[in-house]
């Protein structure tokens, strides 16, 4: 495997197969995009297996490195690799795409290539993102990916788009213009180099790194999102189409939380651990404000996009008490949630596909129309409320548990989640799908199809297995996680 | 005696006359064209003092220069003015305001 | 130096060869063009692109990347010179050819006048460029902008035109005043017109500080003017907007570098010895114009005009360049800070002419379609002009991976690495507020549905020609190496 | 290596049957679905069998299966750990489980969703396994949540009815509140064990015992155990149904009656006692746990058993009673006698799903009427259930030689005999339950089974909605406007679908043998098992060192031990006492008050009108979670959703910054006036002020 | 005060008084006139500064031709005097004390210490030295190259002058015989109704 460049084919494949569905299709032979941009995303998919299969576990270094000069200019290389810490989500971003492409495959009936191609151009940006080692490499990526996910808003979104992709846009930009200037900075004082591993061992003074523990603060809170800065997130995900609130949820929410990994941690630890409150502060408002925001929501996607809120909470929170259970359990969930947020708006996309709504209101007694959905559905709301056997279980239980360690109150209150996850979750879940019949709409609902089966069977695999045995996602990340934590617990300081 | 600093305020003073006559005349295009010539003319004084005193020709060469301008330039701004007041019918100011905001 | 000192020095007219050509060649099509009864004046479009490549070949087989002076230190030759005009004729080429469309449907401009006015100005840049001595600078930018004038005009029966004319005629006017009094100023301060001499000068020290000073604020200002930053900005979303698109075009493109150039030569080379002074100076410009460009910018409907103000930002952030050069008296990082402001300008002239091409593109039948409307549903009417125009739009917003976001990036290391973090986040905070409008193009373009339905058609040329552009624009943006490099090898030989 | 597959097969056997009938519910026939169903548990409960002699032979086993997650320096598995304590629950959960599969076929027979039921409860028999098997803390967790997801399902099997989706809603968050308890608990003993393998854990308690934790600011602090106990016992609160976390089992009667005996009586709901029987070791080390076990048992034996008194469906009577006697086990728990609790847990288990089964059968045979007011006199139609009845009734009131009485009279005396602080509130509220427990049941055996034959009336059965204002059943069409919560009150079943009641002449009939052999089978463990358990059980040494209690701090079981002279002398001996009598004094009155002057009850309810309000409506329990809890909670989110987020976040920092670039456009714009001499005045001030700034400089 | 200065002075009232006219004069006629008047005040002073080529050069190009195509576009064009006089002494205050401001600014830099350099009386040059001859030496020699491109801007100035203010002659009217035959008589004439007169 050594001379395959694995991660370039992930980044590329996608997006090369992305460029030839833009050019072949058109609306007149919308089949022909569809069954090329599934061929495309399934090859992506194939393509990163190798780094599971392939990975070393007992080393804390990057793997499948790709190092070429990009821009000597600004010493700016073409730097990839991945560890234990990001593998994962390559091979989870490649699979969510095969998913994504799936879920639009009836229902996106105008500018099929375009909305297919925008799926698989994210897709390769999003690996890159992953897989990039080279600050300017992240950040072009990281910046990039805005663009697929914004057209994908306003053009295939609901009639609220524009707001939607406009504050998308701006508000993320908003937190990577002062990352930019943060990458920049260390440019400067690294003395010429964009090597995020350099960034890792260069020793920075206590204020340098406060100023830079902020600024990164401000561009992954943002995308992750954190309170207060949030609200994009349910606007986008209320009007994206459903392949654009899936991976939005499953992927897109990943890069902030996957930021303070790669940059804030290692490279401000001491800043880190200085201001450690300020982000568990944050994080337990967004599980707990933001849990009871959720509570009262009339829109379905909506209602699932405050609770990836708050599920991100736990993300950031098991980050920030820096021991293994809680950066691995903050890592499960991160994964976790890609399969389960994206099963619950690729839930919510059935019904609107036939009736339309995303309405609490306008439904009621979808099981008497749909028991195959509705049994589907019941296994991603209960996973999303953290139900043991599913994956959304592991991770919660391993940050409270880890919580528990650092301080009961901050453990205490982010148990709460247990209480209203599961309160928000299945009240909506209640009035959505038990009952009797509400009205026509749902008397006329028709069970999911073939092609709707297997979304949610592949989402299914992946909650229930990861749920069961979560051992295989978490034996890649000890050597990378303590690495980090090790790194971490030195104070950078000289 | 007279001293650099007597034409050098003299320029200056002739700038300013000029420079109020262009933002406070709004009313008459040709009062401002005529203006940036007294303009030109301040700027040509400065030139002259200068090279007298430095007793260096290039100011004056320089002044010949934009004298040759000048008068280019004031034939395109008169063309322009014929062209506008062809089209508006006027040579008000306060008249060419269709593009603004 | 007295009369009788003084010697006529043959001229080496060989490293002035390109002028030499561009002016017989202007003269001949321009005293051609009256034989010519063709309707269309092909024969005076193909004259006038093969004298600009016949220039570019000139300037680029007479290059010698070595510094030379002639005309009596008058004319400059360097690498940075060479570097700029052949992207300036590259420019022009593009221009006329995107032009082309749009001045055959106006009987007015279609005439070889047109031509004949775009090389005298091209003339005059290239004199701006290779300008070492004030007067070359004041002859070169008036050559300039009395073609400018004139082409703005040159639709004679439209009233904004006429309008737009009138009120850059006055404004330059007034701001090659400004500029002038500040050169006397400098004359007076070193007592000297040629620019290598007046930076000898001030360097050794034998200069009036006052003076010196005082005429610059006149220099920057007028300087400010040709940039066209806040508060000389004035003009500039008039003139976009009133003049005909095809001008338009030409005055938003070319003249960029022009005044890059000019920037260059007068402060960078004549004048470093007091940066501190004009560096301030420039920061305030700045500032003030990436604020008023980009919230201006916000509330317009019309889209020259949107691009004006946006213009007015960009130049504001160009800037930012030009004033990290010289950190406390230490000019290590000028090489790196003034190529990032050079990389700026030359890929916000592409942008730029991709920009004001698609709305040439776009007008029809002797219509403008220049307001923001006239784009609704773009997506819809020509996939893949769409697609270039967004490029261009992201490429303006600094988004990767389009070669504007490299622009930005390199001008901001710039900044940072002269230790203005602050005006770093000052540059990034507007640039945010700007990405709104640019948003709201591709909006437009990709979320609305078309009111006009009717299919985009355009020369071949020029189809070409804009895809080309667009995707410089993007390849640029993943292989910026390349310019980014030349651009800062062409200054550190000229420098 | 025998007994591990074995170990394996105990769960994974009605795990596959579930799985069976779950994927293809939709496919397969219903013989294929209960067949296989009931092998599975069969199956189970034959190893349990052969494991029970096993461990009886002296075989424990402690060990993992697979290693489910690994994370710093901690492990977590999923294993099994097999001892007395362990397979007791395991004969118990598959005996009862198999019964209740058995019954289901006649009970189930009409429902659409038969094959799902059956899938349903083997999920659950397997999720009860997994919890009562486990080795350790995360796997009790995942049985414990995993028995709380089927109970959820379950209870809104019928998931058209209003009341039973509000029901099992209000299930899972209520149990979920106790299991925010229980994982903080879980939490500690990671954080300070450093495992949460139970044989590790215990192991090292003692160690820990005096180990604080600053949990309220810089005082003394909180030892470590007792906080650890109080946590993991809010866990058994909410699954056990303890004062006041006990509001959701009530209204878990929504679900088909299987399930009510299965989950709601026998098992699940004992799975809190049996977590704090495995966890006795650390109880043990917490007099503070202790007092707060026995007095919320105290509180749930007697309040509850109050409740049942005034209840009038059938199946709500039993319900609670069942939180009444689960308030008895807890009250054991508290006073250290573990075995004892498990020991009625084990004898409750057989007569509280007697009664539930038989309960059913009376449904089925009124037609799933549920109201005893509408029955009476059944006993001659329903023989077997009449019969079986009686034997349930008196297990649970304590008639000496049966086996409730074994267990009860033992909690009875251990908590006299205990010296936690609380033990004498325990022991009078324990004493008092014995009376109201004898009077409720037999309130119940008697409106059911003897007196006037009140069925088939022509205004039945929709005439008499119990205590339902009629606005409270209004919202009843399955309109899901936000307020089904108002659904809650409960007592409108006689409205739904399911609720046929007799037609007007029609009889109530004997049910066929699948319904009636499971409750023979049970009847019999319910007379015998107290008699022949009780020995080995509370004073031999069956639990061995599966259950720990510290004898010099809690020496309750050795002076019960003191005082038992054999199964039958204390069945003789307890003639004489008040226990014994407060029991029949409670038959005797509900005979008297109902069978024989039915004017009385009502009378009372007349007088004592306050008090009859304060029960009917539970005391006030569900008004106030509904009002502070629910209500509040959406009142909040409400309001940080449209004041926060929507107002202060959105409204004024996102889009009145955008609002605010927007006007400073527009007022940039003017500035743009057209006019050429604004321009060049605007440069001239320009030039004005770099020139200013520059001159005063130099 | 010596001759020089006296000079100086006199003619610098002139220049401002007319600069000033320029500005505020109602009439463009007046303004262009006044701006004559500036010029050869300036001319004179110029000649103070031996600029003897420049002076006579302001004269012939300014007074000579600029102004009087100054003079021949605002006779040619029919402009509406009246409108032209109209407010311009309400913006005065504030222009004013701009100027004002300005001219202090100015004043005080080079009017200020700054100019020691230059405070010498430079000597007169000897009188047989020829401003004319060595200005023209310059020209065409150092400044060779700026004063071919003059030539190209003033070749500028007339193209763009013919461009914009050219207009092609209208078609004389000749008459085509082939389409006099072809009209008709309803063509130039035609009959009016008109109602009689009321009669009351």
């Amino acid at each position: 495997m050594s001379g395959t460049p694995l991660l370039s084919l992930a980044i590329w494949v996608p997006i090369l197969a992305g460029l030839v569905v833009l050019a072949t299709g058109s609306d007149r032979n919308a089949p022909l995009a569809r069954a090329l941009s599934l061929i495309g995303a399934v090859a992506g998919l194939l393509v990163t297996i190798p780094l599971y299969t392939g990975f070393d576990l007992h080393t804390p270094a990057m793997q499948f490195v790709e190092l070429k000069p990009w821009i000597p200019r600004f010493n700016v290389n073409y730097h990839l690799g991945v560890d234990g810490i990001s593998m994962l989500f390559v091979i989870l971003n490649s699979f969510i795409t095969v998913t994504v492409i799936l879920a639009g495959w009836q229902v996106i009936d105008s500018k099929v290539a375009q909305y297919n191609a925008g799926f698989l151009i994210m897709s390769g940006l999003l690996n890159g993102i992953f897989s990039a080692l080279d600050g300017v490499l992240f950040y072009v990526f990281f910046e990039a990916s805005l663009i697929p996910l914004y057209l994908i808003i306003g053009i295939w979104g609901g009639p609220n788009r524009v707001y939607a992709a406009f504050k998308f846009f701006l508000f993320t930009l908003f937190g990577s213009l002062l990352f930019l200037i943060a990458l920049l900075y260390l440019f400067i004082s690294s003395g010429g180099s964009f090597s995020i591993l350099d960034w890792h061992r260069m020793p920075i003074g206590m204020t340098a790194q406060t100023w830079l523990f902020l600024a990164f603060l401000v561009a992954f809170a943002v995308k992750v999102p954190m309170w207060p800065v949030h609200t994009w997130l349910p606007d986008a995900h209320v009007e994206a189409p459903t392949g654009g609130s899936i991976v939005l949820a499953a992927i897109a929410l990943k890069l902030g939380a996957y930021g303070f990994l790669r940059f804030s941690l290692p490279i401000a630890p001491d800043a880190s651990h200085e201001l450690a409150g300020l982000v568990i502060a944050l994080s337990l408002i967004a599980i707990i404000y933001i849990g009871f925001v959720a509570l009262v929501q009339e829109d379905m996607k909506k209602l699932v996009a405050y609770s990836s809120i708050a599920h991100m909470g736990f993300v950031t929170l098991g980050f920030f008490i820096f021991s293994p259970l809680g950066v691995e359990g903050a890592l499960v969930q991160m994964i976790s949630h890609g399969f389960v947020s994206g099963a619950m708006f690729f839930s919510i996309g059935v019904m609107y596909d036939r009736a339309h709504s995303r309405l609490i209101a306008d439904y009621g007694g979808v099981v008497n129309t749909m028991p195959k959905f509705a049994a589907f559905f019941m296994l991603f709301a209960m996973a999303n409320a953290g139900l043991p056997a599913t994956s959304g279980f592991v991770g919660e239980f391993m940050v409270i548990l880890a919580a528990v360690e650092h301080n009961f109150w901050v453990a205490f209150a982010a148990a709460s989640t247990m209480i209203v996850g599961a309160a928000y979750t299945l009240w909506m879940y209640k009035r959505v799908v038990f009952g009797s019949v509400a009205n026509h709409h749902v008397a006329e609902l028709s069970d999911i199809n073939g092609r709707e089966f297997l979304v949610f069977v592949l989402f299914a695999i992946g909650a229930l297995g990861m749920g069961l045995y979560p051992q295989p996602f978490t034996e890649v990340m000890h050597s990378s996680v303590d690495e980090l934590l090790r790194h971490v617990a030195l104070s950078k300081i000289q | 005696m007279l001293t650099l600093s007597h034409f050098l305020i003299l320029g200056a003073i002739l700038f300013a006359i000029s420079v109020v006559g262009i933002f406070l005349n709004r009313k008459n295009l040709i009062i401002i064209m005529m203006s940036i010539e007294l303009m030109l003319l301040a700027v040509n004084m400065n030139f002259i003092a200068f090279s007298h005193y430095l007793q260096d020709l290039a100011g004056q060469v320089f002044v010949f220069f934009i004298l040759t301008v000048a008068a280019a330039e004031a034939a395109i701004g008169l063309a322009i003015l014929v062209v506008l007041f062809r089209n508006l019918k006027t040579i008000h100011v306060d008249d060419l305001d269709s593009l603004k905001g | 130096m007295t009369l009788a000192e003084m010697q006529f020095q043959v001229p080496d007219l060989r490293l002035a060869s390109a002028e030499i050509f561009m002016l017989l060649m202007a003269c001949l099509i321009l005293v051609g063009d009256l034989l010519v009864k063709d309707e269309k004046r092909t024969l005076t479009f193909v004259a006038t692109q093969l004298t600009l490549i016949g220039a570019a070949v000139i300037t680029f087989a007479s290059s010698s990347g070595e510094t030379a002076y002639t005309f009596s230190n008058m004319y400059v030759g360097d690498l940075m010179a060479d570097l700029l005009k052949l992207l300036l004729y590259l420019t022009v080429i593009v221009i006329l050819f995107y032009s082309r469309g749009y001045i055959l449907e106006r009987p007015q401009m279609a005439r070889g006048e047109y031509y004949s006015l775009a090389l005298f100005a091209t003339l005059g840049m290239m004199v701006m460029i290779s300008a070492s001595h004030l007067v070359t600078v004041y002859i070169g930018l008036e050559l300039l902008s009395l073609s400018l004038y004139a082409m703005v005009a040159m639709n004679r029966d439209s009233v904004p035109a006429t309008e737009a004319a009138m009120k850059y005629f006055v404004l330059g006017a007034l701001a090659s005043g400004l500029l002038l009094y500040g050169m006397s100023m400098i004359y007076g301060a070193t007592g000297t017109l040629e620019i290598p001499a007046i930076a000898e000068r001030l360097y050794m020290g034998q200069f009036d500080k006052g003076i010196l000073v005082f005429g610059l604020v006149f220099l920057v200002s007028g300087l400010a003017f040709k940039l066209g930053v806040v508060p000389f900005h004035m003009w500039i979303p008039d003139v976009y907007h009133g003049a005909p698109t095809a001008v338009t075009l030409f005055i938003a493109t070319a003249p960029k570098l022009a005044a890059f150039a000019m920037v260059m030569r007068l402060l960078v080379n004549g004048l470093i010895v007091v940066s501190q002074d004009w560096q301030a100076m420039l920061i305030i410009l700045s500032v003030l114009s990436m604020a008023i460009g980009n919230i201006a910018a916000i509330a317009q409907t019309n889209l020259k005009r949107m691009l004006a103000y946006s213009a007015i930002s960009h130049m504001g952030f160009m800037l930012l360049g030009i004033v990290t050069g010289v950190v406390g008296g230490d000019a290590r990082f000028a090489l790196n800070a003034y190529s990032s402001a050079m990389f700026y300008v030359i890929t916000y002239v592409l942008t730029s002419a991709g920009t004001f091409g698609m709305i040439l593109l776009l007008a029809r039948g002797g219509l403008e379609s220049d307001e923001l409307d006239d784009f609704k549903g773009l997506n819809r009417r020509s996939p893949w002009f769409a697609a270039v125009m967004m490029m261009m739009m992201f490429s303006m917003a600094g988004i990767p991976f389009f070669v504007g976001f490299f622009a930005k990036f390199s001008v901001l290391q710039a900044v940072v690495a002269a230790g203005h973090l602050w005006l770093a986040i000052v540059a990034v905070a507007f640039s945010l507020i700007g990405c709104f409008y640019y948003l709201r193009v591709v909006k437009i373009m990709y979320f609305d549905p078309p009111t006009n339905t009717s299919p985009i058609e355009a020369p071949l040329d020029m189809k070409i020609l804009m895809s080309a552009n667009g995707l410089a624009v993007a390849l640029l943006g993943i292989f910026p190496q390349v310019l980014m490099s030349l651009c800062a090898f062409s200054l550190l030989r000229s420098l | 290596m025998e007994m591990q597959k074995l170990y394996l097969l105990v769960p994974l056997a009605p795990l596959v049957g579930a799985i069976i009938a779950g994927l293809f519910c939709r496919v397969i026939p219903r013989w294929v679905a209960h067949t296989v169903t009931i092998a599975g548990v069969a199956i189970s409960c034959f190893a349990s069998f052969l494991i029970f002699r096993d461990v009886m032979a002296g075989n424990t086993y402690n060990g993992p299966v697979y290693q489910w997650l690994t994370s710093g320096n901690y492990r977590f598995e999923v294993g099994f750990l097999i001892d007395q304590l362990t397979v007791t629950m395991m004969l118990v959960v598959t005996f009862v489980s198999l019964m209740v599969h058995i019954y289901t076929i006649g009970y189930m027979q009409d429902d659409p969703g038969y094959n799902r039921f059956f899938s349903y409860i083997s999920l659950f028999t397997f999720s009860m396994l997994m919890l009562v098997m486990s080795n350790n803390f995360m796997q009790l967790f995942f049985g414990w949540e995993a028995v709380g997801l089927v109970s959820y399902l379950l209870i809104g099997f019928w998931y058209t009815r209003p009341t039973a989706i509000f029901a099992n809603l209000k299930a899972f968050l209520v149990n979920r509140v106790g299991d925010f308890g229980f994982i903080l608990g879980i939490g500690l003993v990671l954080a300070h064990f450093g495992t949460l393998d139970y044989a590790a854990v215990f192991a090292k308690a003692p160690e820990l015992a005096g180990t604080t934790l600053q949990l309220f600011g810089k005082g003394e602090g909180v030892a470590l155990m007792t906080a650890t106990c109080i946590l993991l016992f809010v866990g058994a609160m909410g699954k056990s149904a303890q004062v006041p976390l006990h509001v959701w089992l009530p209204d878990s009667m929504e679900g088909p009656t299987p399930i009510s005996a299965l989950i709601h009586a026998a098992t699940m709901v004992t799975a809190g006692i049996f977590m704090v029987a495995r966890m006795s070791p650390l109880f043990e080390l917490s007099d503070t746990a202790l007092s707060f076990v026995i007095v919320i048992g105290a509180v749930t034996a007697l309040f509850m058993g109050f409740l049942g008194i005034i209840q009038n469906d059938i199946k709500r009577v039993v319900a609670y009673s069942t939180l009444s006697q689960l308030g008895y086990m807890t009250v054991a728990l508290g006073a250290s006698a573990y075995s004892v609790a498990i020991f009625h847990l084990m004898t409750h288990a057989f007569f509280k799903a007697l009664l539930f089964l038989a309960a059913g059968s009376v449904i089925i045979g009124m037609h799933h009427d549920q109201d005893i007011r509408n029955m009476g006199g059944l006993r001659r139609y329903m023989p077997i259930t009449w019969i079986t009845s009686l034997v349930g009734s008196l297990a649970l009131i304590g008639t000496p030689f049966f086996a409730g009485f074994y267990s009860k009279d033992s909690i009875i005396e251990a908590v006299a005999m205990s010296h936690i602080p609380g033990a004498g509130f325990a022991y009078f509220a324990v004493m008092a339950g014995v009376f109201v427990t004898a009077f409720y049941s037999f309130r119940m055996y008697f409106l059911v089974f003897h007196g006037e034959e009140r069925f088939g009336r022509a205004a039945a059965p929709h005439g008499h909605a119990d205590h339902s204002s009629p606005a409270k059943e209004s919202g009843h069409a399955g309109s899901s406007d936000g307020h089904d919560e108002d659904h809650g009150h409960h007592a409108d079943d006689a409205h739904d679908a399911h609720h046929h009641g007799l037609a007007p002449g029609e009889k109530p009939h004997e049910t066929p043998w699948v319904v009636t052999l499971p409750l023979v089978l049970l009847a019999i463990p319910s007379v015998i098992i107290g008699y022949v358990a009780i020995e080995p059980m509370l004073f031999g040494d069956y639990f061995k060192a599966s259950i720990f209690v510290d004898a010099t701090a809690h020496p309750v079981m050795k002076e019960l031990a003191h005082h038992f002279h054999g199964a039958f002398a204390m069945a003789a001996h307890a003639l004489t006492t008040a226990v014994f009598w407060l029991a029949a004094l409670g038959v005797a009155l509900s005979w008297f008050f109902y069978l024989k002057r039915p004017d009385i009850p009502a009378a009372i309810k007349e007088r004592a009108g306050w008090l009859y309000t304060l029960l009917d409506n539970k005391y006030y329990f569900d008004k106030f979670n509904e009002a502070f809890f629910a209500g509040g909670a959406r009142l909040l989110g409400r309001g940080l959703w449209k004041g926060g987020d929507a107002g202060l976040i959105d409204g004024i920092i996102v889009n009145g910054s955008a609002h605010f670039v927007g006007w400073l456009a527009t007022m940039v714009r003017l500035f743009q006036t057209g006019h050429i001499y604004h321009y060049a005045f605007t440069m001239i001030i320009g030039v004005f002020v770099l020139m200013t700034l520059w001159v005063t400089r130099a | 005060m010596e001759f020089r200065t006296f000079v100086f002075y006199f003619l610098s009232a002139i220049l401002v008084i007319a600069g000033l006219r320029v500005i505020t004069s109602r009439n463009p006629v007046h303004a262009a006139l006044f701006l004559v008047l500036a010029f050869f005040s300036a001319s004179g002073i110029w000649m103070l500064l031996q600029a003897e080529f420049l002076a006579i050069a302001l004269v012939l190009i300014y007074v000579g031709a600029v102004m009087v195509l100054f003079l021949f576009v605002v006779m040619m064009l029919d402009i509406n005097l009246d409108r032209l006089r109209e407010g311009f002494w309400s913006y005065l205050p504030l222009g004013s004390i701009i100027a004002l401001l300005m001219v202090a600014e100015m004043g005080l830099v080079l009017g200020g210490n700054y100019l020691g350099l230059f405070e010498a009386e430079v000597p007169q040059t000897s009188a047989d030295h020829s401003n004319v001859q060595a200005v023209g030496r310059l020209l065409f020699t150092e400044y060779v190259y700026p004063f071919e491109l003059a030539s190209v801007i003033l070749l500028v100035g007339i193209v763009a002058a013919v461009a914009l203010t050219q207009r092609e002659r209208r078609q004389s009217k000749a008459v085509s015989p082939s389409q006099q035959v072809f009209v008709k008589a309803w063509d130039r004439y035609r009959v009016l109704q008109m109602p009689a007169e009321k009669k009351d």
